[in-house]
C-alpha cells in the first residue's frame, strides 16, 4: 500500500511538473532556445557556451533588450547526446515556439537536428565545427567555428614556409579529432606534404608515449595533434619526454590558456591556427574585431573568473548573429530572421568577421585565423613566416 | 483471462492520455511519449532477464545499439547510381527498394527498413546466443563486468569505425514505412500514430512476456532466480533457459533500437555508451527488479523527465541518487508486484464509506 | 565401461564411486546397490562423505572415478536436469525453494520435466501450453491435500514455518511422480512431531511403489523406516545390511559410540 | 624494432600498468574485507588529484598530497558508514547496483564542486620537459615517483596484512565474516579500515599520476573498468598479483599499439579480460585448486 502510495506521488509529480512545464506564452519577449552539452563528455565545450550566452542575454536585456523586448533563452543541457539533442530541438520548436536555436556544441548531435531544423524552418546558428553542417547549405543552418579545412590549410601553409616535409598526424577519436584528421590528409598532397603516419587515440586517454614512440620510429619533421581535451596538453608533455624536439604543430582545440598551464614547459613553441579572441590585447587598436573581442573576453572573465576560451567565442558569436538578425529584420518571424541572418555581412564576432551568403553559411574566410604559438605561458603571434 | 486486465488498463491509460493532449493542446507531449516507449521496451527486456532470471546485464546498451546501428547503416546506404549491381536488381526485382528525395533536392534509393529489420533482430539474437553461452556461466560480479565488458566492446566498435560514423554517429536515416500510409518517423505530422505505433510495440511486448511468465517455462526461470540448484534437480536446463532469455532481452532492446533510429532519424554512440546500460538498470531495480509494471512505469517516469531535459544538469545524478536509495531503502521498489491489487485496496475505503453512510442512513432513518 | 551386473534385482547401482577435494579423499571407492521398492538410507559420522556421495549421484559434483546407473542407463556424466530427466530427484538438506513465490509455483516447478510447452509456446500462450498448465495445476492438488498445504497455496513460501516449507520441498520433487527420490536429510530442523509425521509420509511414499535413497543423522528415524542401511566413515563404506545388522555391527558401534577401544 | 624502442614500449607499458595497479590493489582490499567489488574505486584515483590540485595551490605538495589522501580516506569511510553498513543483507546484484550509484554520485558531486576543466599537479621532481635516459630510452622522471610508490605501496601492505594484529583480522574477516565477529573482531571497523585504506590508495596514486595524466572530474570510470580488468587477470583479492596484472596488462596495450590502431586498444584488453573470465575467472596467478570451490 505505502509502494503504491509513492508510486501514486512519482506520478503526480510528473503531471505537475509537465503542467508547469507548459507556462503560458509570455507575450512580448523573443524566446531563444539553446542546445549545449554543458554536462557529460563534451561539458569543456558545453560549460563555457552556456555561461557565455546566459552572460550576453543578460546584459542585452539590462541594456534594454532588443527592439525593446527582453530575451527569453531556454538553455538545454544534452550532456552531448544525440537522441537528446533531437528531442529537446523538438520541444524549442513546438512547444517553447523559439524563433531561434543555438547550438548544439558538437557536430555530430547538430547533423542529427540539421533536418529536423531545415524540415520546420527554424534558424539553427551551431557551434560545433563540421563541415557538413553548411555542406549541403540547409536554408536555415549556419554554424559559427572556422572551417576545418582552413585549418589544415594554415597548418601546411606554415609548414611550406618551415621547410618541412614529411609529418605525423595523431588525433583523438573524437568527432572534432576524425574530422580534422579528415581534411589534413586532404589537402597535404596540395602544399607537398606526405604524411608518414596516421593515427587516432582514445579521446580520454591519459598516456600516449607508446603511440609517440610509434611516430618517432619514423623520419618525421613534425607531428600534428588534432584533439580537445584532455589529449592536447598530454601529447606535447609525453613528447619533450621521450625527447622528440621536432615542433608540435595542433588544431584550433588548443584554443585554452588552460590547456597551456596543463601543459606547463612541454607547451612552449606549438604552433596553431586560432581565432584572435585568445590574443585580443595583442591585436592592434585598429582591427575591427578588437572592440568586440576585449568586451567579451573582459566581461566574461570577470564575471566568471576564468580565461575565456575559443568555444565560449562560438557561441559569443551565435547569440550576437542572432540578435543581429532580429534587429535586422525587426520581425520575430522565424522566416524573417533567417533572411536577415543570410544577408549579415561585414559582422566582426570573436572567430573573425562573418559574412553570409546564400551558398555560405559560415562566413568566415581564411584570414579569420591567425597562427599562434606559445611564449613564455602567453599565446603569441607566430612571428617571421 | 485476468492476467490480461493490466493490459487492458494499460491500453486504455494510452488512449485517455493521447485524447487528453489533444484536448489540451499538449499534442508535443507525444513525442517524448513514444520517445519513452521505445526505452521501456529495452527495460522490460532487461526487466525478463535480471528480475526473472536473475542475471544482470550491463550491457543492453550494447543489443540496443546493433538494432539502431545495423538499421542506420543499411538503409543510409544509396543505390542511386549503382542500377547496375547484382544487389540492386535483385533488390528491385522483389520491390525492396524505396526512392526518396531529399531535402536538398537529391534522390536517394535505399532498401526498405523491413530488410534492416529482420538483420538488426538475427544479428542482436545471434551475438546474445554466442555471447551468453560463455558468459552466463558466470556469476554476481564477474557476469556484471562480462556483460559491461561486452557493451563496452559495442561503444568502442560504433566509435572507431568510419561505416558507423564514429563520433559522430549516422544521421538521415530514412522512415520506416509500416503501412501504406503509416510510417515511423520524427515527422511532426505522423506524430499521433507513431505515439500508437510505439505503444503498440510496448503492449506486444508486454503481452509475450506475460505469458512467458506465466507459463511452465517462466516459472522455471524464476525459481531460476530464487536457487539455481533446485531448478536444476526439477529437471530445468538452467544454462540453455538463460540463454534464451538473455537472448529475448537482446531482440527486445534491438528492436526498440530500431524503431528509435527510424523514429529520430539517426543514432550517435551515446545510445551504446555504458552510461545507457547503467540507466536501464537503474530504471529496472526502481521497477523492483521481478517487476515487469514497475519496470514500465519507472521507465516511462524517468525517460519521459530526462527527455524533457527536466533534471537539468543532474540528469546523471538523478540516476545515481535513484540508484543508491531505492537499493537501499526499498530494494523491492516503489512499484508493488500487483498494481490491480493495490488499486483495488486503495478504493476499499472509499466503498466502505459509502456503505457506512447508507447504514447510517438507515440507522438514522428508523 | 563396466555393464551393470543384475539388471533385474536393482534400480540404483553405484559403482567404486571416487571423489577427491585437494589431498582429501572424500569418498572413497564406494559401491552399493538400491533395489526398486525400498528405503535405503546412508548414514555416518560428520564428514563421512554422504552429502558428497548425492551429490554426484544427482549430477553436482562429477566423480573422480566410478559410475552410478539408474535402471541400467548411465547417469555419471549427465547434468543434475538431465539426472532429473531420467526421474531421479532430489530434496536439500538446507531448503532451496524461492521464498518470494507462492506455495504452487514452487511445487509445480516439479511438473517440469512433464511439460513439453517451451519459450515460444509460453509467450504466444499456446493451447498446448495453456492445456500443460491446467493439467499440472489439477496433478498437483491431491499431493497438496495428502501435505495439508491445499490451504496454503497462495501463500509466499517465505512465509512458511519450517516445517511446512519442508514438505514444499517434498511435494515438489513428488509431483512429477518419480521413480526415485533422494532425500537429503530430511528431517534436520524438525520437532518430534513433525519427524514422526515425515515417518509416516516417507513409508507411505514407498508404499506407493517409489524408491528412496535418503542421507540422514536421527537414528531413531533411519532405524524405524529404513529396509537397508549403508554406513560410511571418512569416505569409505564400512558396513551395509538390515538395521538389525547394522545395530549389532560393532564397527559401526564404535564409531557412533566415539572411539571406545574395541 | 630497435632495442631503444622496445624498452620505450615497455616503459610506456609500466606507466600505465602502476596506474591500473594502484585502483586494482583498491579493489583487493575491499573486496577481501567485504567480498564486494566497489564500482566507485576510480572515483578515489579522480577525488585525490583534484584535491591535492586544489591544495597545491595553498602550500608545498608534500602537505597536499597527504591532505589529499586524508580527505579522501575520510570520504570512503563515510561512503562505507553511510550506504555499504546497511547495505550487508543484499544481493550482490544490489551491490554492484549501489556502488555504480555512488561512483556516479561521487562524479557529479565533483562535476559542481569543481568543473569540468581538466587539472594537472606540479612534477614531483623536475618538469614537464626533464627525462630521464636509460639506455637510449626516455622517461619523464614522474615515472619512477610512480614507481616507487606503487613498490612502498605494495610492502607496506604486504607487511600489514602478515604482521600487524589489525591486518590480520581484516584478513579473518574476508575468510569468514561471521567466524571473525565470534571471535571478537570488530567487524564493522574493519570494513571500515578497509574502505579508508583503499580510498586513501587509490587518492595516493591520483596524486602520483596527476602531473603525466591529468586530472579530470570523469576520469574515473575507464579507470575503474581498466582496474577490473587488472583485479581478474590477477585473481581477485590478490593485491600483489594485482600488480604483476596491472603492469602485464600495460605491457600488452602499449605494445598492441605498434601493431593495431589505438583505437581499438581497450577492445583488446575487453577481450582479454572476456577470454579470463571465460577460461579461468581465478585469474592467470589464481590457484585452479581453490577456485573450483568457488562460485564464480
Amino acid at each position: 500500500m505505502k509502494k503504491f502510495l509513492a508510486a501514486l506521488l512519482v506520478i503526480s509529480v510528473v503531471l505537475l511538473t509537465v503542467s508547469t512545464s507548459c507556462k503560458q506564452k509570455e507575450e512580448g519577449t523573443v524566446k531563444i532556445g539553446a542546445i549545449f552539452a554543458v554536462t557529460g563528455g563534451a561539458s569543456f565545450l558545453g560549460a563555457p557556451e552556456a555561461r557565455t550566452v546566459e552572460m550576453v542575454v543578460d546584459e542585452i536585456n539590462a541594456a534594454g533588450g532588443i527592439n525593446g523586448k527582453q530575451i527569453e533563452l531556454i538553455i538545454k543541457d544534452s550532456a552531448a547526446n544525440p537522441e537528446k539533442a533531437i528531442s529537446f530541438t523538438k520541444q524549442l520548436i513546438e512547444e517553447d515556439k523559439v524563433v531561434a536555436i543555438i547550438g548544439p556544441s558538437t557536430s555530430g548531435e547538430t547533423m542529427q537536428i540539421k533536418d529536423l531544423c531545415e524540415s520546420y524552418k527554424v534558424p539553427l546558428v551551431a557551434a560545433a565545427a563540421a563541415e557538413a553542417i553548411v555542406d549541403p547549405v540547409a536554408g536555415y543552418v549556419f554554424k559559427t567555428p572556422q572551417k576545418d579545412s582552413y585549418v589544415a590549410k594554415w597548418i601546411f601553409k606554415t609548414m611550406q614556409s618551415m621547410g618541412i616535409k614529411r609529418i605525423g598526424v595523431v588525433a583523438a577519436n573524437s568527432g572534432f579529432g576524425n574530422a580534422g584528421k579528415g581534411q589534413l590528409e586532404k589537402y597535404a598532397p596540395d602544399f607537398g606534404i606526405e604524411i608518414l603516419i596516421a593515427e587516432t587515440y582514445d579521446r580520454a586517454a591519459t598516456d600516449l608515449t607508446a603511440l609517440l614512440t610509434k611516430l618517432k620510429a619514423q623520419n618525421i619533421d613534425a607531428v600534428v595533434n588534432w584533439s580537445i581535451v584532455p589529449a592536447q596538453s598530454i601529447v606535447p608533455k609525453n613528447m619533450k619526454q621521450l625527447g622528440m624536439d621536432i615542433p608540435l604543430f595542433q588544431s584550433h582545440g588548443f584554443g585554452n590558456i588552460k590547456y597551456v598551464e596543463a601543459a606547463g614547459e612541454a607547451a612552449e613553441g606549438i604552433i596553431f591556427p586560432a581565432g584572435r579572441l585568445l590574443i585580443a590585447e595583442k591585436l592592434p587598436d585598429e582591427h575591427p574585431q578588437k572592440e568586440n573581442l576585449m568586451a567579451y573576453k573582459s566581461a566574461y572573465e570577470s564575471k566568471f573568473g576564468e580565461d575565456v576560451s575559443t568555444f565560449g567565442g562560438h557561441a559569443y558569436d551565435a547569440i550576437m548573429l542572432i540578435v543581429e538578425a532580429i534587429k535586422k529584420a525587426d520581425s520575430l518571424e522565424r522566416t524573417d530572421i533567417r533572411d536577415a541572418l543570410e544577408s549579415i555581412s561585414g559582422f566582426p564576432g570573436t572567430g573573425g568577421i562573418f559574412t553570409f551568403s546564400p551558398s555560405d553559411h559560415n562566413g568566415l574566410g581564411m584570414d579569420s585565423l591567425e597562427m599562434l604559438t606559445v611564449k613564455n605561458g602567453q599565446f603569441d603571434f607566430l612571428k617571421g613566416e | 483471462m485476468k492476467r490480461y486486465y493490466s493490459v487492458l488498463l494499460l491500453t486504455a491509460v494510452i488512449v485517455i492520455i493521447q485524447v487528453l493532449t489533444l484536448i489540451t493542446g499538449k499534442a508535443y507531449l507525444l513525442t517524448q511519449l513514444t520517445m519513452s516507449a521505445y526505452y521501456i521496451v529495452v527495460a522490460v527486456g532487461l526487466c525478463m532477464v535480471m528480475g526473472y532470471a536473475g542475471q544482470i546485464s550491463l550491457g543492453q546498451a550494447g543489443f540496443f545499439a546493433i538494432g539502431g546501428y545495423t538499421t542506420a547503416f543499411l538503409t543510409t546506404i544509396d543505390f542511386s547510381g549503382k542500377a547496375e549491381t547484382v544487389l540492386y536488381r535483385m533488390l528491385d526485382t522483389l520491390g525492396l527498394l524505396i526512392t526518396k528525395e531529399t531535402l536538398y533536392g537529391d534522390t536517394i534509393i535505399h532498401m526498405t527498413p523491413w530488410i534492416s529489420l529482420l538483420a538488426a533482430v538475427l544479428i542482436a539474437a545471434v551475438t546474445a546466443y554466442a555471447l551468453g553461452i560463455p558468459i552466463l556461466k558466470l556469476k554476481g560480479h564477474y557476469l556484471a563486468m562480462a556483460t559491461m565488458g561486452f557493451g563496452i566492446i559495442i561503444y568502442r566498435i560504433v566509435l572507431g569505425s568510419r561505416i558507423f560514423g564514429e563520433a559522430d554517429g549516422i544521421s538521415n536515416v530514412p522512415s520506416f514505412p509500416v503501412f501504406p500510409g503509416i510510417s515511423v518517423s520524427g515527422d511532426f505530422t505522423s506524430r499521433i500514430s507513431n505515439y500508437y505505433i510505439a505503444w503498440l510495440l510496448v503492449i506486444l511486448g508486454m503481452l509475450l512476456l506475460i505469458n512467458l511468465i506465466n507459463s511452465r517455462v517462466g516459472r522455471a526461470l524464476r525459481s531460476l532466480h530464487g536457487s539455481e540448484e533446485a531448478s536444476d534437480a526439477m529437471g530445468v536446463d538452467t544454462s540453455r533457459y538463460k540463454v534464451i532469455v538473455f537472448v529475448i532481452g537482446a531482440v527486445f532492446a534491438a528492436v526498440a533500437g530500431f524503431f528509435m533510429t527510424h523514429y529520430n532519424g539517426g543514432i550517435g554512440p551515446s545510445e551504446a555508451g555504458v552510461a545507457k546500460s547503467v540507466r536501464y538498470v537503474a530504471i529496472v531495480a526502481v521497477g523492483g527488479m521481478a517487476n515487469l509494471w514497475g519496470s514500465l512505469i519507472m521507465g516511462l517516469v524517468l525517460n519521459f523527465l530526462s527527455l524533457r531535459g527536466v533534471f537539468g544538469h543532474f540528469d546523471d545524478a538523478v540516476f545515481g541518487i535513484i540508484l543508491v536509495f531505492m537499493m537501499m531503502f526499498m530494494p523491492d521498489g516503489f512499484i508493488h508486484t500487483d498494481v490491480i491489487h493495490d488499486i483495488k485496496e486503495m478504493l476499499r475505503p472509499l466503498f466502505m464509506r459509502k456503505k457506512k453512510l447508507k447504514k447510517k442512513q438507515e440507522v438514522s432513518n428508523d | 565401461m563396466t555393464k551393470p551386473l543384475n539388471t533385474f534385482n536393482s534400480l540404483l547401482q553405484i559403482q567404486k564411486l571416487d571423489k577427491f577435494f585437494g589431498g582429501l579423499h572424500a569418498v572413497n571407492s564406494v559401491s552399493f546397490d538400491v533395489k526398486p521398492g525400498i528405503i535405503k538410507a546412508v548414514i555416518g559420522p560428520n564428514g563421512a562423505g554422504k552429502t558428497t556421495l548425492f551429490n554426484m549421484i544427482a549430477g553436482y559434483y562429477t566423480p573422480g572415478g566410478g559410475q552410478v546407473f539408474f535402471k541400467d542407463v548411465l547417469l555419471t556424466g549427465m547434468q543434475p536436469f538431465q539426472v532429473a530427466g531420467k526421474g531421479v530427484f532430489r530434496t536439500f538438506q538446507n531448503l532451496k525453494l524461492s521464498h518470494r513465490l507462492s506455495v504452487m509455483d514452487n511445487i509445480l516447478l516439479g511438473r517440469h520435466t512433464r511439460g513439453q510447452a517451451g519459450f515460444l509456446a509460453g509467450m504466444l500462450a499456446l493451447k498446448k501450453s495453456r492445456r500443460e498448465e491446467k493439467e499440472a495445476e489439477e496433478a498437483v492438488l491431491p499431493i497438496l491435500e495428502w501435505l495439508n498445504l491445499l490451504d496454503l497455496k497462495d501463500t509466499e513460501v517465505g512465509n512458511l514455518s519450517f516445517g511446512n516449507q519442508r514438505a514444499v520441498e517434498l511435494a515438489r520433487a513428488l509431483v512429477s511422480d518419480p521413480a526415485m527420490l533422494l532425500l537429503d536429510e530430511p528431517a534436520a530442523g524438525l520437532n518430534m512431531h513433525e519427524t514422526e509425521e515425515l515417518s509416516q509420509r516417507i513409508q507411505e511414499i514407498r508404499d506407493q511403489g517409489r524408491t528412496i535413497l535418503l542421507v540422514e543423522h536421527d537414528m531413531s528415524l533411519v532405524m524405524e523406516i529404513s529396509d537397508e542401511i549403508v554406513v560410511l566413515n571418512f569416505g569409505q563404506k564400512i558396513a551395509e545390511g538390515k538395521p538389525k545388522e547394522i545395530q549389532e555391527n560393532e564397527e559401526v558401534i564404535r564409531i557412533y559410540l566415539g572411539g571406545e577401544d574395541a | 624494432m630497435s632495442v631503444e624502442q622496445v624498452l620505450q614500449y615497455i616503459f610506456a607499458g609500466i606507466t600505465v600498468g602502476s596506474i591500473y595497479a594502484f585502483v586494482a590493489i583498491g579493489y583487493n582490499i575491499i573486496y577481501n574485507a567485504t567480498g564486494i567489488i566497489n564500482f566507485a574505486q576510480g572515483e578515489f584515483v579522480m577525488l585525490g588529484g583534484m584535491i591535492a590540485y586544489t591544495f597545491s595551490g595553498l602550500m608545498p605538495l608534500l602537505p597536499a598530497v597527504v591532505l589529499a589522501v586524508l580527505i579522501t580516506s575520510a570520504v570512503g569511510s563515510v561512503i562505507e558508514s553511510v550506504f555499504i553498513r546497511r547495505m550487508r543483507k543484499t544481493s550482490v546484484l544490489g551491490m554492484i547496483v549501489v556502488t555504480i550509484g555512488i561512483s556516479i554520485l561521487l562524479r557529479e558531486a565533483a562535476l559542481y564542486i569543481w568543473d569540468e576543466q581538466i587539472r594537472a599537479l606540479r612534477f614531483f621532481t623536475g618538469s614537464e620537459i626533464s627525462s630521464v635516459n636509460i639506455f637510449g630510452a626516455r622517461i619523464s622522471p614522474q615515472v619512477l615517483w610512480i614507481l616507487g610508490i606503487t613498490t612502498i605501496i605494495v610492502a607496506g601492505l604486504f607487511l600489514f596484512f602478515k604482521f600487524t594484529l589489525t591486518g590480520q583480522a581484516m584478513r579473518a574477516c574476508s575468510e569468514n565474516l561471521r567466524a571473525a565477529k565470534l571471535c571478537g573482531i570488530r567487524t564493522d571497523s574493519m570494513v571500515n579500515l578497509s574502505f579508508m585504506l583503499s580510498a586513501g590508495i587509490g587518492a595516493l596514486g591520483g596524486c602520483v599520476v596527476s602531473p603525466l595524466t591529468q586530472t579530470h572530474y570523469a576520469m574515473g570510470t575507464d579507470l575503474a573498468i581498466k582496474g577490473f580488468i587488472v583485479a581478474i587477470l590477477g585473481g581477485l583479492g590478490n593485491a600483489i598479483a594485482a600488480v604483476a596484472a596491472g603492469l602485464l596488462l600495460g605491457l600488452i596495450e602499449s605494445f598492441s599499439i605498434s601493431i593495431l590502431p589505438m583505437a581499438y586498444k581497450d577492445v583488446i584488453s575487453i577481450i582479454i579480460l572476456l577470454i579470463i573470465l571465460v577460461v579461468k575467472p581465478s585469474g592467470i596467478f589464481g590457484s585452479r585448486q581453490a577456485s573450483s570451490m568457488k562460485d564464480y
